[in-house]
């Protein structure tokens, strides 16, 4: 543990200092060093952002910068407010920011977000307030977005070091921090003490409370406990869908939800799936009715009220509820053309491509990596695709890093996955997947798809990009690629006194805001 | 002695039962016994009589799956049935024990002087300081040099005459009125013996207790005991005057028992063989070394030794414990690697030798083991064990068909065929020692090796497995390295002598002469040791020697 | 656990086998060899564990595997020269070990750090388990030696039995349910509330080992608190161990009660409760005690399950997320630092056992 | 050999007719739940309501998941709506495949080398040592978990999960054996009826086999029984840690433990204390058996039946109770 006692011990038995206890681990309290939601909970309370989303609403708007706006097709400028400062005193000027970019850049860690800012040309500072930002494709309409996530938080260039990721304790020590909160006391992974930061200036209203200390746990169910017994004022991220079931019981807590990002989908690998290109019976329309098949009989109610306890809701499309540009193909394209799931549609599907039943299908998850609870979904999808006799299911679980390397050669015919955004935008839920190059490798390959989902992310009018994410994931819908099944509500669970907790599409928990 | 106070110990009518797997053992079938004052009474008998069983019952020492009838009277108190408290209070004060090991016979992790205190603080209130005063008082009496200091050494550091005199001392720092004495001086060496012996003998006279001495050595009876009591399947068959059972034994048993024991007569046994053949085995400053572990020094055990054993003759080593004859037997069978010098055994260099190139002279060679009961396979027949050497050397392809072979060689050692069929725990350790014999013989080899081969067994028992092993010799004409620490037993055996005194020869000739005539100082004191079992001429000796 | 206690007459013929012709020196340069043989064990220990942590997958797959395309995961597995020759890696791996460095975590953690924090919390809650099979075992194991053949003696072996078939996390479990759960009586899980756990982290140079850091703050509540939290991990772990303990002490009492030389001391008239006070205790206690060496490499697993059950920030929770997170670094460097641990143990064990034994000590 | 003694020499038989009063009734209730166990692994199918990844009866109804016990299901229902009651029943099966699996293999390769090393000595027996002891200081559950990854690259079905579970806890127990059967071989090979063989010639793999071998392995019925507890533990542990087996795949009770934690935290006791009495049940009566046996093949340990008529040391007893409980009445 370091830090200055500066404020002494009062506060352990201070009345406003809010515990929140998380399940979530930091891996590195460095934005260039780490890409995953616990660290960027924690970046985002106490660095500042350039341009952020206010409390429930997904529009960008000016967060530590005075304006910021395309200034050409290329070109990115933002202006910063004179005067500003770090928590430690050092001024907060436009050098910092082009510091922050370049050194993402040149350390590009295998564990960083750097991949993120993959159409950052380059970076400019003219005079101390401005930045100009240089971008490769024309009007990066997620660029703006991508400022709000994991790259988007700003170092003090006198704190952090220019190629290499800036080891926790240094920070702490440099007290180099810029957003609502400093961090006065550090234990990695176990305790962080958050003391407001008076030199914060941004789109947030300073912190309401006199402070915050975050608690991490490892296993949710003592993040229950902890909960219930009082030992945490708020729990977030992540409670198990009984334990939420559980604790709303509880007259002495309240439990607080809001969008999810999250989703859960079946990948099948075009290749290797039942009459997929390389198996001995290719045939692409049979290959597409068993997909519409599968799609057909997933009971997504069932799963989100049997496995998930509601924690997690059906999802019919690939955009998630709540994005700008979000519709709900599959719900009427497939099963009894109410989200409901139909052994009728599917069987018709299969008889329409001449195909046997029952179809033989090997279906892998990952026991490890999307929580305990992988298995009984997955179970439970089984049994639903074989109630009918439309499925033979061969139903395999296998350890994540392992799982990971299979899915990408080829060996899994249909697998779980999940996806977290990296940033708020429908985009986010579309590039990675189905352009040409996209993550899943599973041999989906759409020139149509392809070439829209390049155009909408260069669309500045708000209304023709929606419409033009609606087009894709309609056509998606048809090819099936993957199919979603259920995405993810945010809880948090709180002593009833707590206020100021707002779930939203940021999914971020903005600490600054609770009080009790 | 005679009885005309109230005896030390009167036992009636005693009877010990065990529940033993095997169902009731009666161990002591209804004996009576009395021991005076001041008196030493023997019991002598063959192994598994019930000598330590009764001795125990004395102290109400045994276990619980013991059940005990009778009446033990110790100074008026009958000791069978007696409580725990009780019991406890008489032991010691009235009744004290030697037991036959003394290094397992002493606590490793305690100080001498605190495990002598132990006892005296167990009876009365003796302060710390008072104990250990009367503890230095009794080690110097029991002739341990500077008691001060060495009250306060642990056990290990000394030696096994001394630890034994340690023990001694535990049991008369409580001034008993009785000591039991359970083989006090079998796992020692003779000259230990004799001083041990000499220890005894002044305790009754000194502090005028009883003793009650059991023992398998007629010497160390003839040398001690006033009286001898003789048992023979949990009973008593004889009780006498020492001497007087030693000139007049009643009983059957008893006088088997005593034309068994062997003496030192000196012998006159000439080898007969022809003097100028090739010796079977030729040792020529023999040097055995055993590696030091973890780096330690190697230890030497044997340095520079000569002899010869020559076809068909009977060598007898003999020396004190750890004077390295196994280790020469071992080195002659190469379980023991010779480190320097020369050691030639039929024709092979012993010094560097490969296994692969002794083993055709292995057919030549035959082992008979100390104990015969570890030296048989436990999942073997003894036919499947005989049949061993003769299938290795490719004399027959299977048990069943060395089978003729091993029914000759079983009545060769004299027991009956169907033993072939009994597994080794089921036969005693004579019919063992025989059938061993057997598997050594089973090849036909020239040359013998014995090592202690009848230390383990009774001197009845004994007598018979050396007139068999003589037998044999004779027919079969087998050269032989015969082992022993026992004298007498080279006597009745041995063509020469061979003396050996920390790993070097102290002398080496033909039987009659070492024996007979002594040269060197440490063979004289080793024949001077040994007790004669004859109380007279023991007496004689002994007064010759004060 | 049971192993160790058939293993126990071997080790506990070794000190006195070994005692040999040993003198005065030659108990320093056995001391001084059994030290040498450390390395050996470490060095074996090190180069599995590196081995088996290439072959089961790499820490940038672990972390990015669902969220990179094949393209950019070989890039940064490349980056950071995961995909160098084996060979090459492992030399490079020894190399920096003697030269003190053990690297740092994918997490940019350096290892040695990972070690100082975590392992002051893997020896506390070891203290408080050895310290319950302590306080349990040994007592109860001289009563049943004591009692042996009686029903008290049937009743203590069953408990010891039950406590080394019962599983540490659902011995952990069952705790939880009942004193948590239910009764609410003491804390589920962490080694102290969050607001204690700050104040005691922020004394000068804080252990780590919050007993200690509690005490030294000087505010009772605190310490109080630390205790709570230590109870249920000390137990469900120590249970384990007084198991163990019980039956090792149990039957090396029982062993050494049938030695001549306590027949000799009864023959003397000593108490029976002397007997298996004084005369029957100190040489059971020599082969115990070098099974306790064994026990500290169980006892480390057991902390693996343990601190998992009860949010005990240690190094065994510690090396099982590391373990799925494929981190070599820290894996092989926790690894390193646990067999250093038994390594040592079993050495000083091995130690003391020769210097209690006074048939060694001259 | 008449033929009632071939009886009573096979391992067991031949032990409990020895064994006499508490030490009897030990055994016994060892080797009654060792028999419970093996019947439940062998007729769990017609045993057991339902099948192991049964989420719905007959007529297609959806059990509801996290009931509390009822006539319906027995021992309730576990969060992920599978019978608890059923899945204990085919865990046991899953313990006794790994258990067999996992024990003859590591018997096989301990017992081999053992023999070798405490035979042959020298260079052979020291790396063999140091790497046992090496093998041995390692905790055996993280041994067990890296051995589980890379054998079965993950996979979790039934005999992939089996194997790897088996495999590792083999890893982990060959030391064992490894010493066990070393110090035996050691001691054995320094016996008079080996050398005996030597010096008759023997060859080195006649010695081995024909006279140490047997001997040796004498103590296995033990050393058999405490890896079999341990194998369970083991099994239990790894699942626990989600590195076992599949719930789709088979019925593991450190899995279910596993996912009990919740219900733990939420006083749903029953999807607990149902998998975790189990294996505790197990493992002491295979413990219980295995130390039993130990008892008496260890003379000192041994009790052994008292003479049976009462002594007039008991009468003395009887009237003097306090002496009879005095501490340490021993032998
Ligand atoms: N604890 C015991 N349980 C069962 N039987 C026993 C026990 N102790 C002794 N015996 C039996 O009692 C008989 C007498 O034994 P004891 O030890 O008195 O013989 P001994 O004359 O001293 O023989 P040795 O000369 O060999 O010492 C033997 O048959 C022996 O097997
Ligand atoms: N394997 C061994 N390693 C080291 N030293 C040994 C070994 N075997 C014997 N010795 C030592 O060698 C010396 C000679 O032992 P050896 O067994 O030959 O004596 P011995 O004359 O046969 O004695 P005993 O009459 O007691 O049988 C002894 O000091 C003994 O301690
Ligand atoms: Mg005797
Ligand atoms: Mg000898």
């Amino acid at each position: 543990a370091s830090g200055d006692g500066g404020n002494g011990g009062g506060d352990a038995g201070g009345d406003n200092t809010i515990l929140v206890g998380t399940t979530d681990s930091v891996t590195h309290l460095d934005p260039a060093g780490s890409y995953d939601n616990g660290s960027l909970t924690l970046q985002t309370q106490v660095f500042p952002y350039l341009v952020n989303t206010a409390e429930n609403s997904t529009e960008v708007v000016p967060d530590l910068a005075e304006t910021a706006e395309f200034t050409g097709p290329n070109e990115y400028t933002v202006t910063l407010p004179e005067g500003l400062k770090w928590a430690n005193g050092n001024d907060l000027t436009s050098s910092d920011v082009k510091f922050t970019f370049d050194r993402q850049l040149a350390i590009a860690d295998p564990n960083g977000p750097s991949s993120l800012l993959f159409n950052l040309e380059s970076v400019e500072a003219p005079d101390d307030t401005t930045v100009v930002f240089h971008l490769k494709s024309e009007n990066d309409q997620t660029f703006p977005m991508v400022l709000t996530s994991f790259p988007g938080a700003i170092v003090d260039e006198e704190s952090f070091a220019a190629d290499a990721v800036t080891p926790d304790e240094d920070i702490v020590e440099a007290n180099a921090f810029g957003g609502p909160y400093s961090i006065t006391d550090y234990t990695f992974n176990e305790l962080v003490e958050l003391t407001p930061n008076e030199n914060y200036q941004g789109l947030h209203e300073p912190a309401a409370n006199d402070g915050v200390i975050i608690n991490y746990y490892a296993e949710s169910s003592n993040l229950k406990l902890a909960v219930q017994e009082g030992e945490v004022d708020v729990a977030y991220r992540s409670l198990s869908a009984s334990d939420v079931a559980d604790l709303s019981a509880d007259e002495n807590l309240a439990v607080h939800d809001g969008p999810g990002g999250e989703i859960r989908y079946i990948v099948f690998n075009f290749n290797t799936q039942p009459y997929g290109a390389s198996t001995d019976e290719a045939d692409p329309a049979k290959a597409l009715a068993v997909r519409q098949a599968v799609a057909s009989l997933i009971d997504r109610e069932a799963l989100s009220e049997d496995v998930y306890d509601g924690t997690y809701t059906p999802l019919y499309s690939y955009v998630p509820q709540g994005f700008a540009g979000a519709i709900e193909p599959l719900k009427d394209m497939y099963g009894d053309g109410d989200g409901g799931p139909s052994a009728e549609a599917a069987a018709q599907f299969l008889a329409d491509a001449g195909i046997e039943t029952p179809v033989p299908l090997a279906l892998q998850y990952s026991p490890d990596h999307y929580g305990p609870s992988s298995a009984d979904e997955y179970a439970m999808i089984e049994q639903q695709l074989e109630a009918d006799g439309l499925f033979d299911v061969t139903l395999a679980g296998t350890e994540w890093v392992q799982y990971s390397d299979d899915r990408v050669n080829d060996v899994y015919p249909a697998y779980q996955l999940g996806w977290f955004p990296d940033y708020s935008d429908a985009d986010n839920y579309l590039t990675p997947f189905f352009l040409q190059e996209n993550f899943l490798v599973n041999h989906y390959d759409d020139q149509e798809v392809n070439d829209l989902i390049l155009q909408q992310a260069s669309t500045p009018d708000t209304a023709e990009r929606e419409a033009l994410i609606e087009q894709i994931q309609t056509l998606v819908a048809e090819d099936l690629s993957t199919v979603p099944y259920l995405q993810g509500a945010q809880v948090a669970v709180s002593a009833a006194d707590v206020e100021g907790i707002v779930l939203d599409a940021s999914f971020k928990l903005r600490m600054a805001s609770l009080t009790r | 002695m005679s009885t005309v106070t109230d005896p030390a110990v009167e036992i009636r009518d005693l009877q010990i039962t065990f529940a033993t797997d095997g169902g009731d053992v009666r161990a002591v079938t209804g004996i009576s016994l009395d021991v005076a004052p001041g008196e030493v009474l023997a019991i002598v008998g063959e192994s598994g009589s019930g000598k330590t069983v009764t001795a125990r019952s004395i102290l109400g020492l045994l276990p619980e799956t013991a059940r005990v009838g009778g009446a033990v009277i110790l100074n008026g108190t009958d000791v069978v049935g007696l409580s725990r408290e009780r019991l406890r209070a008489l032991r010691g004060p009235d009744a004290a024990m030697i037991f036959q090991e003394p290094m397992t016979a002493l606590n490793p992790v305690y100080t001498v002087g605190w495990q002598i205190s132990e006892g005296l603080r167990a009876h009365g209130d003796v302060s710390k300081k008072e104990a250990r005063a009367r503890a230095i008082e009794i080690l110097g009496k029991v002739g341990i040099p500077d008691p001060e200091t060495r009250i306060d050494h642990y056990p290990h550091q000394f030696s096994g005459g001394q630890k034994q005199r340690i023990v001694i001392a535990q049991a008369l720092a409580l001034n008993p009125s009785v000591i039991i004495a359970d083989e006090p001086t079998t796992a020692l060496d003779v000259t230990v013996q004799a001083e041990i012996l000499d220890l005894l003998r002044r305790a009754r006279s000194e502090f005028g207790t009883a003793i009650v001495l059991i023992t398998h050595n007629m010497g160390v009876v003839a040398d001690l005991a006033d009286r001898v009591a003789v048992m023979y399947h949990g009973d008593i068959v004889e009780t006498a005057p020492v001497r007087e059972l030693f000139a007049a034994p009643q009983h059957e048993y008893t006088q088997r028992l005593l034309a068994a024991v062997p003496r030192l007569e000196v012998a006159d046994r000439a080898y007969t063989g022809d003097p100028d053949a090739a010796p079977v085995v030729e040792a020529k400053g023999l040097e055995i070394e055993y590696p030091g572990r973890l780096g330690r020094k190697p230890f030497r055990a044997v340095g520079g030794v000569d002899f010869t054993i020559r076809p068909g003759e009977v060598l007898g080593l003999v020396g004190e414990s750890g004077s390295g004859k196994t280790t020469i037997g071992r080195a002659m069978a190469g379980l023991a690697p010779v480190t320097g010098g020369s050691l030639r055994v039929l024709g092979t260099e012993m010094n560097g030798m490969r296994e692969r190139e002794f083993r055709k002279a292995r057919r030549e060679l035959g082992f008979v083991f100390q104990d015969p009961a570890s030296s048989f396979n436990p999942m073997l027949t003894l036919a499947d064990a005989i049949a061993e050497p003769l299938i290795v050397h490719g004399e027959a392809s299977s048990p069943a068909d060395a089978r003729d072979r091993v029914d000759e060689l079983l009545e060769a050692v004299q027991l009956p065929k169907a033993f072939g069929d009994r597994f080794p725990h089921e036969l005693s350790g004579g019919q063992r020692q025989r059938a061993s014999l057997a598997r050594a013989l089973a090849l036909n080899p020239q040359l013998l090796i014995a090592d202690e081969p009848t230390s383990a067994l009774d001197v009845s028992v004994q007598a018979r497995v050396l007139e068999l092993f003589q037998e044999l010799q004779e027919r079969f004409g087998f050269a032989c390295l015969f082992i022993t620490h026992d004298l007498a037993v080279v006597d009745l055996l041995a063509h020469r002598v061979v003396v050996l005194h920390r790993g070097e020869i102290a002398e080496q000739g033909p039987t009659a002469q070492v024996l007979g005539d002594p040269q060197d100082d440490y063979t004289r004191r080793l024949i001077a040791s040994l007790p004669v079992p004859d109380p007279v001429e023991q007496a004689a000796r002994r007064a010759a020697r004060a | 656990m049971a192993d160790t206690a058939t293993a126990a007459p071997e080790t506990a013929a070794s000190p006195a086998a070994r005692k040999g012709a040993r003198g005065g020196s030659s108990l320093w340069r056995y001391v001084l060899i059994r030290f040498l043989l450390i390395f050996p064990t470490i060095f074996i220990l090190v180069t599995t564990v590196f081995l088996m942590m290439r072959v089961t997958g790499d820490p940038i797959t672990a972390a990015l595997g669902g969220q990179l395309t094949p393209a950019q995961l070989e890039e940064r597995i490349e980056a950071a020269g995961y995909n160098r020759p084996l060979i090459v890696q492992y030399l490079e791996y020894i190399g920096q070990i003697f030269t003190g460095d053990f690297g740092t975590t994918i997490d940019g953690q350096p290892v040695v750090g990972v070690l100082l924090r975590y392992g002051g919390a893997t020896l506390e809650l070891a203290f408080y388990a050895l310290i319950v099979a302590f306080v349990v075992g040994i007592p109860l194991g001289m009563l049943a030696a004591a009692l042996r053949d009686r029903w008290g003696d049937a009743v203590l072996r069953v408990f010891a039995i039950l406590c080394y078939a019962t599983p540490v996390f659902f011995a952990g479990l069952i705790l939880k349910l009942v004193f948590s759960v239910w009764l609410g009586v003491l804390p589920s899980s962490g080694r102290a509330s969050p607001r204690v756990e700050l104040q005691i982290g922020r004394i000068d140079n804080p252990t780590g080992i919050y007993t200690i850091d509690a005490i030294r703050t000087g505010n009772p509540a605190y310490l109080i608190d630390v205790l709570q939290h230590a109870i249920m991990p000390g137990i469900a772990l120590g249970l384990l161990t007084a198991g163990v303990f019980l039956r090792l002490v149990r039957t090396n009492v029982i062993g050494t009660l049938a030695m001549p030389y306590i027949d000799a001391a009864r023959s003397r008239g000593v108490s029976e409760y002397r007997l298996v006070r004084k005369h029957a205790y100190k040489p059971a206690l020599i082969p115990i005690i070098t099974v306790i060496g064994l026990q500290i490499a169980m006892l480390l697993g057991g902390a693996v399950l343990t601190e998992t059950t009860f949010e005990w920030m240690g190094l065994g929770y510690q090396l099982s997320e590391y373990l799925k997170a494929r981190d070599y670094v820290a894996v092989q460097g926790i690894v390193a630092l646990l067999a250093v641990i038994v390594a040592l143990t079993n050495f000083i064990v091995d130690i003391i056992a020769a210097f209690i034994d006074p048939r060694v000590r001259y | 050999m008449s033929k009632p003694s071939i009886w009573t020499r096979l391992p067991i038989v031949h032990q409990y007719r020895q064994s006499v009063g508490l030490q009897r009734g030990m055994l016994t209730a060892g080797l009654v739940i060792c028999a419970i166990f093996v019947l439940a692994a062998l007729l769990a199918p017609i045993l057991a309501p339902y099948s192991y990844n049964q989420l719905s009866d007959g007529a297609g109804e959806t059990f509801t998941p996290r009931q509390a016990p009822s006539a319906e299901h027995l021992w309730g229902t576990t969060i992920a709506g599978y019978d608890v009651f059923s899945r204990v029943l085919w865990g046991s099966r899953t313990a006794f495949l790994v258990i067999i699996v996992s024990v003859l293999m590591s018997m096989f390769l301990g017992i081999l080398l053992g023999l070798i090393s405490g035979y042959i000595g020298g260079w052979l027996d020291r790396v063999l040592v140091v790497i046992a002891d090496a093998v041995y200081a390692f905790p055996s559950l993280l041994l067990a978990i890296v051995s589980a990854i890379i054998i079965s690259r993950g996979q979790s079905g039934l005999w992939a999960g089996i194997f790897a579970t088996a495999i590792s806890i083999t890893v982990v127990f060959i030391p064992q054996y490894f010493r066990v059967i070393r110090a035996e071989t050691v001691r054995i090979k320094s016996e008079a009826f080996v050398e005996a063989a030597q010096v008759m010639g023997a060859s080195t793999w006649r010695v081995m086999l024909r006279h140490v071998y047997r001997n040796a392995t004498r103590t296995l019925p033990l050393v058999f029984t405490l890896n079999a507890s341990e194998a369970i533990l083991t099994l239990a542990g790894l699942g626990f840690l989600g590195f076992g087996i599949e719930p789709s795949a088979a019925a593991e009770w450190g899995y279910d433990l596993n996912r009990a934690i919740e219900d733990v935290t939420a006083g749903r006791w029953w999807t607990a204390v149902f998998p975790g009495v189990a294996i505790v049940l197990v493992v002491m009566g295979i413990t219980l058996v295995g130390e039993s046996l130990n008892d008496l093949a260890d003379p000192r340990l041994r009790t052994r039946r008292r003479a049976a008529a009462a002594t007039p040391a008991d009468a003395v007893a009887a009237t003097t109770p306090a002496a009879r409980n005095e501490i340490g009445e021993t032998e």
